[in-house]
């Protein structure tokens, strides 16, 4: 996995805040959160769930929620030919981000079987999002469709082209659902914790496909997950987010080795380990995380951090602490000892 | 884009256009109807309408000489001589025939005069009866035509006598009117125009009930037309019967001469009436009859009746489409469905605009309400009691007739009980207004006389069982009377005052008719006829009729002979004899004492109970309509509006 | 699939003749029989009723035969001679008078739906799309004002008004002069210029009815995971929407569009008799009013073999519309 | 935020669910005030004796068609005293259109109070009692707050007693179309095979019974001994039985489409009978539509009423029902010289209204899916 960089970025999230406004007051899913996804990079963005990482990416191609509105921040958006975009500002039903949407972003999905529609046969829904931005037959459409099919590794292409997402296990619709991604070679592929929804065999031959994909295409991946293990399996960079925020970042051997933020080492302790004996003491967070609308003064963790120091940590916003190139945590702790930037 | 949506969309609007293009026809894009309404001439001394005599010119039809007979029969109109043309806007709600043969077929051997007191010559010219009245002879007119222009003569009388009413497989049973002690006349061909019913006992009512049917059989069976499809005239009766569509000459016959049959669906039997269908009934939302070239009939100046071209009925739903119509002047004679004292506020307000005027009808109504108690009631406890005369007295005086007559009936009309109306020369004071002044102490002084003293715990009468007095009159919902019901209503409260508890129990038309004639019910309301035409419509004060429904078993026992149902009580039975022997009286003055008799009986037995006297009935005439009576009778026996000569209205083109 | 229609075409016979016996008993379940209603209304008009002649037409209609003799007559004369009997108070064939009945029913029926559509679809799709919007609460109240006034109170109040403020009258399909004229040009405008009250009238109702179930069932798929799927993919909001879920929204219509059929025949009855619009819903009331047995059972099994072959279409159109049900997997 | 959403939010997470739909159906305003005016409709069918001024059958020839008196609050006439009341009418009937026309007579001014006392009555059937809500001072005056009928009955009372009849009639036979559609439904569209092959021929069979004869035949076939307002509700639980073919179609329609999603198939799996498939797992899916068929359903029934009386088949005078007073205010004449005996028909709209609305924000409370 080639080493992360700031020289090239793709995507750059810069003070993200998107907010919901509901009858109870407003819930800031993501408040401040700044990531890059560089070329031809795998990031991932882990968190506990609530964290606003799901949000965050949606946040991307505009596909908030309703009434979820981006407030503040920007996401730029590097291409190859042009200067770069900001997609905060373009609005979620115009054209100028529709263009962008499946073509030069793609994004994949939770539940795969459910996001295929049950009237449409898969082949149907594949050669739409082809012909939705080439100006292709539909002849070559379906041709690039079974290719398509072969690519992302499902067998018989031909029989599976007429079936329905019904008739399918999970794991052959979640590489439907990548093929239809792949449809017009994005630079981008948003994953929205595509491999949940799986078994663990399925799970893992699908982050071998996406694997390779990238390998193949130099595509990046920005890849929303909860599950450690799965980050350690694809990810060359790693975010951790918290209640709307990204509280440390690095590479995935920093984070797994070297973890700075006291939220990423309880994150880390609560994995089970192989050959640690049956009996090990599996470390959990006390507390369970606030509601976005109700977050605690000063640093969001501090009800919940073993470090937590009364007086500081629930009083001042904790400072970002860079260590190196993409490599920083939020922490106050850090604070002391570095040089703040 | 080839969602779903749009493409049924198109497909649908696309099949429109398809349908409205496709219609045939070349003169599809021309706008014209089609249907030309008839220009009136005002050429005052034609003595036949212009109509006539373009065709008489054109060869289609003889002069009108040989159209009329020797002697056509003059009617005199009512207001000035009319003019020839117009159509008359008449309407039918669904499809109910009786409103054509009331309006369109009177034309009777003998008919009812204007004020209904005295049988004047029609189709026959003169009549004499004999001294007992078992025979009668009738002379009918010479050169008389049927409306295709055939002569009309004795041999389609005994045509329509003998080869129809009197052959069973045609008609099943005999009508009364021609039958004396069961036994059917005898019918004579004296000559070409003189005919001669013989009866086997004395038949004094005969040519009055010929005169009181709205078409009587006699003169509306052409046998040059008919007897093909007679199997005693035409051995292949059938195929000719099968040819017109009927699978037997039987059905056809059964069928064709009854008016409640399919006589309205074949336009193509000749008549006698004044004006003729163009098409059958049913054949369409409309209906159209136009004059009959060979009409007999002339006014004083000799000019060939009638003066209106046509008559147009409108089939119509409902009636509050109709009294719109009616509202907006489209109608020129409506005295049905829409003339009730609820409208009258809404159409005397459209009189002005709409144009039109009301003209009266004197009703035979013999009440508002008649109160009927059940006197032959299937449970033996209330038959007690509703025969007690006391009780009904009782009941009588707890009513509050003026409140009724206030609040139901607007005010008009005063208390009555069920007797001859003013009009009438059987009217008697003391049985008009006997017990009905209103007063609860006298009311509840007959009813404890009645032996009913004692009351439950919510102060009900106890019966002859010791249970309270409880019945239900049924009320018949659906028959347009809602009145009725608005005022038994009154009556529960009245009566209940009086430990008198009584349910109102809101019936459909057809079950109250049953319940009725198979003596299911405990008592009934309606309003009831003969107020005016006591003598033939008896049944209000001799139970002589299952329909009046207040004694069906004493109906029976008369019917019969005394077979079935019960013995009625001596004065009723005394009644029932009177009533027999006037039926056998020629001399009227006779006829009128023993009816008076009858009455008097009714008078002091008192079965019915009344509330107030029937209300002035009102129709609706266009102005541009004249020669229309200013007032009329609206009874069962006096087959208005054919009794008003409609053949000598006219349509007075100016004041449309 | 054919197996499967064969099989259900098998299964209408016994239906079929369940219905036809079972509506023949009903007609008859009133009191009486068609000549005595006919007595008993005459007595109420204070008509004349001649007992001796109306008994003589007793044989004629075979009111004495007992009830299987006259289901008999009835069903054989359909069965071998397409003869539908004859109706008593008009005395002409029953096909004539269906016949001359179906044209104005159809073209009334079919407008009435076409209107329904065409109104609905668009509301109830912005209405769940813009939920809680002003529109939406707009179309919803307008479309329950319609929902919740009687019919008959719309037809009467709209024909009086008609009346007291330009003195026009709607009743009926035609005015008088073009009643009975051939067709032409004419007769069609003027069919047109009386056509608007009656699919005024019935259609407000049915449009209510439509936006609300449509709505409902929007809203339930607006939110299934497949449509931001779809937006993921670029498409154009209406297409989507369109295309999507309102496809799925489709269904419930489906499982009843079969029962438009029979409703296209039987169609209107209170606000057509009201109207008094020459359509089968009027002469099938007044048939059962008045028990013109032959006429009503002819209607009756006509209305239920098209309810029959629409309930079989809505499940064809049910199965090829989703293909969950086509597939009928276990 | 008050504490009280906050406590609301913590409970939130553990609160039943059907406080979570009232939490919910507490926000869509319209559908509270559906709700509420429902409720309402329902208290004036309990206390109707007491709501109304005069029973349904009290009339006064003197106020035949008489229009709605107006009420005032100020009494001008001599110097300034407060007090509701109303004037009396001065009738005089034009003798050839026998319309009765009315002048208000300021002279005679009806003092109208609050728990006036009145007629007579017994509270629920038991407690004898005479007050009323809202009424003339001195008993037996005339008050007509919403004008009269043809027989000069006062048209506010006669509503407020009609709404007893039309509001709960068709409650038992709506029950059993609903009860019968959903379970026929539901085992028709699961089971599947033989069982939807006899239940979809039971609908089309039922689906073609003419009803008309069926309510003339029946009337007929009742005892006569039972009152209308009886055989009415006789009627309509025995028509429930064949009135719940459409709500079958469309719960087989849902559940052939559930058949084959996950959780019905684990819950199979998971060893559940039938019927708790059916009923504990599938019904739950799509309350929703259920909800919004039985909120219809019940508009639905106050409409066949009301056509029904127009038909002369269904209740008739003198049993006072929505329905009923509709059908007497179905002619030229009310629509012309008497408008306001058309609020019957008000009534019913609001009743047809609020129940729709309060049956639309239950749907979209008790959705599952919804945030």
């Amino acid at each position: 996995m080639p080493p992360p960089n700031e020289r090239d970025p793709l995507l750059e999230i810069s003070g993200l805040r998107t907010h919901f406004s509901t009858r109870e007051g407003t819930v800031k899913a993501v408040d401040g959160a700044s990531l890059t996804v560089p070329r031809a990079t795998t990031v991932c963005v882990v968190g506990e769930s609530g964290c606003g990482k799901s949000v965050t990416a949606r946040s991307v191609l505009g596909l908030i929620d309703h009434p979820g509105k981006i407030v503040a921040g920007e996401i730029r958006w590097h291409r190859t030919d042009r200067e770069p975009l900001d997609l905060a500002a373009l609005s979620p039903t115009g054209p100028e981000l529709r263009s962008i949407r499946g073509r030069e972003i793609a994004m994949v999905f939770q539940e795969p079987m459910a996001s295929l529609s049950p009237m449409y046969t898969v082949g149907d829904q594949l050669m739409e999002a082809i012909r939705l931005h080439k100006e292709v037959t539909k002849d070559e459409a379906r041709s690039m469709a079974l290719d398509l099919l072969r690519r992302v590794g499902i067998p018989r292409p031909e029989q599976r082209f007429g079936a329905y997402s019904f008739q399918l296990s999970g794991g052959m619709c979640q590489r439907i659902m990548i093929a239809i991604a792949l449809a017009c070679d994005p630079a981008l592929l948003i994953a929205d914790e595509p491999t949940t929804a799986l078994d663990v065999t399925t799970q893992a031959r699908i982050i071998d496909l996406l694997r390779d994909i990238q390998a193949e295409t130099g595509m990046s991946m920005l890849f929303i997950t909860h599950d450690l293990g799965v980050v350690a399996e694809i990810a060359d960079e790693v975010v951790v987010m918290y209640l709307g925020t990204v509280v440390e970042r690095g590479g995935v051997d920093e984070i797994f080795h070297d973890a700075k933020h006291p939220y990423t080492k309880a994150l880390l302790g609560s994995i089970p380990r192989m050959g640690a004996g049956t009996r090990q003491r599996l470390t959990t967070i006390r507390g369970n995380v606030p509601h976005p609308s109700d977050r605690p003064s000063g640093c969001p963790f501090h009800p919940r951090c073993g470090d937590a120091v009364p007086g500081l940590c629930d009083v001042e916003e904790p400072p970002e602490v860079v260590f190196g190139p993409a490599r920083s945590a939020r922490c106050v702790l850090h604070a002391m000892e570095r040089s703040v930037r | 884009m080839d969602s779903v949506i749009d493409r049924r969309r198109f497909l649908a609007a696309g099949g429109l256009v398809a349908v409205a293009a496709g219609i045939p026809g070349c003169g599809f894009f021309s706008t014209d109807p089609g249907t030309d309404a008839g220009d009136s001439s005002l050429d005052e001394d034609a003595r036949e309408s212009p109509q006539l005599s373009e065709r008489v010119e054109k060869g289609e039809l003889p002069p009108l000489e040989q159209r009329l007979p020797a002697a056509p029969m003059v009617i005199h109109p009512v207001e000035r001589a009319g003019v020839y043309g117009g159509q008359w806007r008449n309407a039918l709600i669904g499809s109910s025939t009786t409103r054509l043969h009331y309006t369109l077929a009177y034309e009777n051997l003998v008919r009812w005069n204007l004020d209904w007191d005295e049988l004047v010559p029609n189709v026959a010219e003169s009549f004499e009866v004999s001294d007992d009245a078992t025979r009668y002879v009738l002379h009918l007119r010479a050169g008389m035509k049927w409306s295709d222009g055939e002569p009309f003569t004795a041999d389609d009388i005994v045509f329509a006598y003998n080869n129809i009413v009197l052959d069973e497989r045609v008609t099943p049973n005999v009508a009364r009117t021609f039958t004396s002690g069961g036994v059917p006349a005898e019918l004579e061909r004296l000559d070409d125009q003189t005919v001669a019913f013989t009866f086997a006992g004395p038949q004094a009512l005969f040519l009055e009930d010929i005169a009181s049917q709205p078409s009587n059989v006699l003169t509306r069976i052409p046998k040059h037309y008919f007897e093909r499809f007679h199997e005693d005239f035409n051995a292949d009766a059938d195929g000719a019967a099968k040819d017109a569509g009927f699978p037997g000459w039987i059905d056809f016959l059964t069928s064709s001469t009854n008016v409640s049959g399919t006589y309205w669906q074949q336009p193509d039997i000749p008549r006698l009436h004044a004006w003729v269908p163009t098409s059958g009934l049913g054949d369409g939302q409309r209906l159209v009859f136009e004059r009959n070239p060979y009409y007999w009939k002339t006014d004083p100046d000799g000019r060939q009746l009638p003066y209106v071209d046509s008559v147009a009925f409108d089939i119509v739903n409902d009636e509050a489409s109709l009294l719109l119509q009616v509202m907006q002047g489209d109608i020129d004679l409506m005295d049905r469905h829409v003339n009730t004292t609820e409208n009258r506020p809404v159409l005397s307000r459209e009189q002005e605009e709409a144009g039109f005027r009301f003209f009266g009808l004197v009703s035979d109504k013999i009440n508002t309400m008649t109160i009927i108690l059940n006197l032959t009631c299937a449970d033996e406890v209330k038959r007690e009691i509703f025969n007690n005369k006391d009780f009904r007295i009782g009941l009588s005086h707890a009513i509050n007739r003026e409140e009724i007559i206030a609040t139901v009936h607007a005010g008009q009309g005063v208390p009555r009980q069920v007797a001859p109306s003013e009009g009438s020369d059987f009217y008697d004071e003391q049985m008009a207004t006997q017990y009905t002044e209103y007063d609860v102490d006298l009311a509840n002084e007959h009813l404890d006389e009645a032996g009913y003293t004692d009351r439950d715990s919510s102060g009900i009468r106890l019966g002859p069982d010791g249970n309270p007095i409880r019945f239900q009159i049924d009320a018949s919902t659906g028959a347009g009377k809602p009145e009725l019901i608005d005022s038994l209503e009154l009556v529960v409260n009245y009566w209940r005052e009086v430990g008198v508890d009584m349910r109102i129990n809101p019936v459909d038309q057809t079950l109250f008719a049953e319940r009725r004639d198979n003596n299911q019910n405990d008592g009934m309301v309606w309003d009831g006829d003969g107020g005016v035409d006591v003598m033939m419509v008896p049944y209000y004060y001799v139970p002589t009729f299952t329909a009046a429904g207040w004694a069906t078993q004493w109906t029976a026992w008369y019917a019969s002979g005394g077979e079935s149902g019960e013995t009625p009580p001596e004065p009723t039975r005394r009644q029932m004899e009177l009533y027999d022997e006037l039926k056998t009286r020629t001399d009227l003055g006779e006829r009128v004492e023993l009816m008076r008799e009858v009455v008097a009986i009714a008078r002091d037995e008192f079965y019915l109970i009344g509330i107030s006297s029937a209300l002035p009935g009102y129709g609706v005439v266009h102005n541009r309509f004249r020669n229309m009576v200013g007032e009329t009778f609206f009874a069962t026996n006096f087959p208005y509006p054919g009794a008003t000569n409609p053949e000598q209205y006219f349509i007075d083109p100016e004041s449309t | 699939m054919l197996t499967f229609i064969g099989r259900r075409v098998l299964y209408m016979i016994p239906t079929l003749f369940a219905i036809s016996v079972v509506a023949f008993a009903i007609i008859q379940a009133p009191p009486g029989d068609y000549l005595s209603t006919l007595v008993a209304k005459l007595q109420a008009e204070g008509e004349q009723v001649s007992r001796d002649e109306l008994q003589a037409l007793e044989a004629r209609y075979g009111l004495d035969e007992p009830f299987h003799g006259q289901y008999w007559k009835w069903i054989s004369g359909i069965m071998f001679r397409a003869d539908f009997g004859q109706s008593f108070q008009w005395n002409r064939p029953v096909t004539d008078l269906i016949a001359e009945a179906l044209p104005l029913t159809i073209v009334l029926s079919v407008t009435t739906l076409l209107v329904t559509w065409l109104i609905a679809f668009p509301i109830g799709l912005y209405s769940a799309v813009r939920q809680y919007s002003v529109a939406d609460y707009v179309a919803t109240t307008v479309g329950f004002l319609g929902l919740a006034i009687p019919n008959f109170m719309i037809a009467l109040g709209l024909m009086y008004f008609m009346h007291s403020a330009f003195g026009m009258s709607v009743t009926g399909l035609f005015s008088p002069e073009y009643r009975d004229a051939p067709w032409n040009l004419g007769k069609l405008l003027d069919l047109a210029g009386h056509l608007w009250v009656p699919v005024l009238i019935l259609g407000t109702a049915g449009t209510a009815g439509l936006i609300r179930v449509l709505r409902a069932n929007l809203l339930d798929e607006l939110k299934k995971p497949y449509v931001v799927a779809a937006r993921a993919r670029g498409m154009g909001e209406r297409r989507l929407v369109v295309k999507y879920p309102v496809r799925v929204a489709m269904n419930p219509f489906i499982s009843t569009v079969g029962w438009v059929l029979p409703a296209l025949i039987s169609g209107e009855v209170i606000v057509a008799s009201i109207l008094s619009l020459p359509t089968t819903g009027p002469l099938l009331l007044n048939a059962l009013r008045s028990q013109d047995m032959y006429l009503a059972g002819s209607i009756i099994l006509i209305v239920s073999v098209l309810t029959v072959i629409g309930t079989l279409l809505s499940d064809v159109l049910l199965a090829w519309l989703d293909p969950r049900v086509r597939l009928g997997y276990r | 935020m008050t504490n009280a959403t906050r406590s609301e939010r913590t409970g939130k997470q553990s609160a039943p669910q059907w406080r979570l739909v009232w939490w919910k159906f507490r926000q869509h305003r319209l559908a509270m005030a559906g709700a509420l005016v429902t409720l309402l409709i329902y208290l004036v069918a309990l206390f109707a004796e007491f709501l109304a001024p005069v029973s349904t059958g009290t009339f006064d020839p003197e106020y035949t068609y008489a229009p709605p008196q107006r009420l005032h609050l100020v009494d001008t006439s001599d110097g300034w005293d407060l007090g509701l009341h109303v004037y009396g009418y001065e009738q005089h009937r034009d003798p050839d259109s026998l319309e009765p026309s009315y002048t208000v007579d300021e002279s005679r001014t009806i003092e109208i109070g609050l728990f006036v006392k009145g007629e007579e009555y017994d509270l629920f059937g038991l407690i004898p009692w005479d007050r009323h809500l809202i009424g003339p001072k001195t008993a037996g005056d005339p008050f007509y707050l919403l004008g009269a009928d043809r027989n000069g009955r006062d048209l506010l009372s006669r509503i407020i007693h009609g709404t007893r009849v039309s509001m709960t009639i068709g409650l038992v036979g709506v029950t059993f179309s609903f009860f019968l559609g959903v379970v026929l439904g539901g085992i028709s569209g699961y089971i599947g095979g033989r069982a939807d092959l006899v239940i979809q021929r039971l609908v089309e069979f039922f689906m073609s019974i003419p009803s008309i004869p069926l309510w003339l035949g029946l009337a007929a076939a009742l005892p006569q001994t039972w009152g209308p307002v009886q055989r009415y509700f006789a009627i309509t639980v025995i028509l429930a039985m064949i009135g719940w073919t459409d709500l079958a179609r469309v719960v087989r329609g849902r559940f052939l489409s559930l058949r084959g999603e996950d959780f019905v198939t684990s819950a199979h799996l998971d060893g559940c009978t039938r019927p708790r498939v059916i009923f504990g797992h599938m019904l739950p899916s799509f309350t929703s539509h259920l909800i919004a068929s039985v909120t219809l359903s019940i508009p639905a029934m106050i409409l066949a009423e009301t056509a029904l009386s127009f038909l002369g088949l269904g209740l008739q005078a003198p049993v006072v029902s929505w329905g009923v007073l509709l059908q007497e205010a179905q002619n030229v004449r009310v629509l012309a010289t008497a408008p306001w005996l058309m609020l019957p028909g008000l009534a019913v709209i609001v009743a047809v209204l609020s129940l729709n609305f309060a049956g639309d924000g239950l749907r979209d409370a008790a959705d599952p899916y919804k945030k």
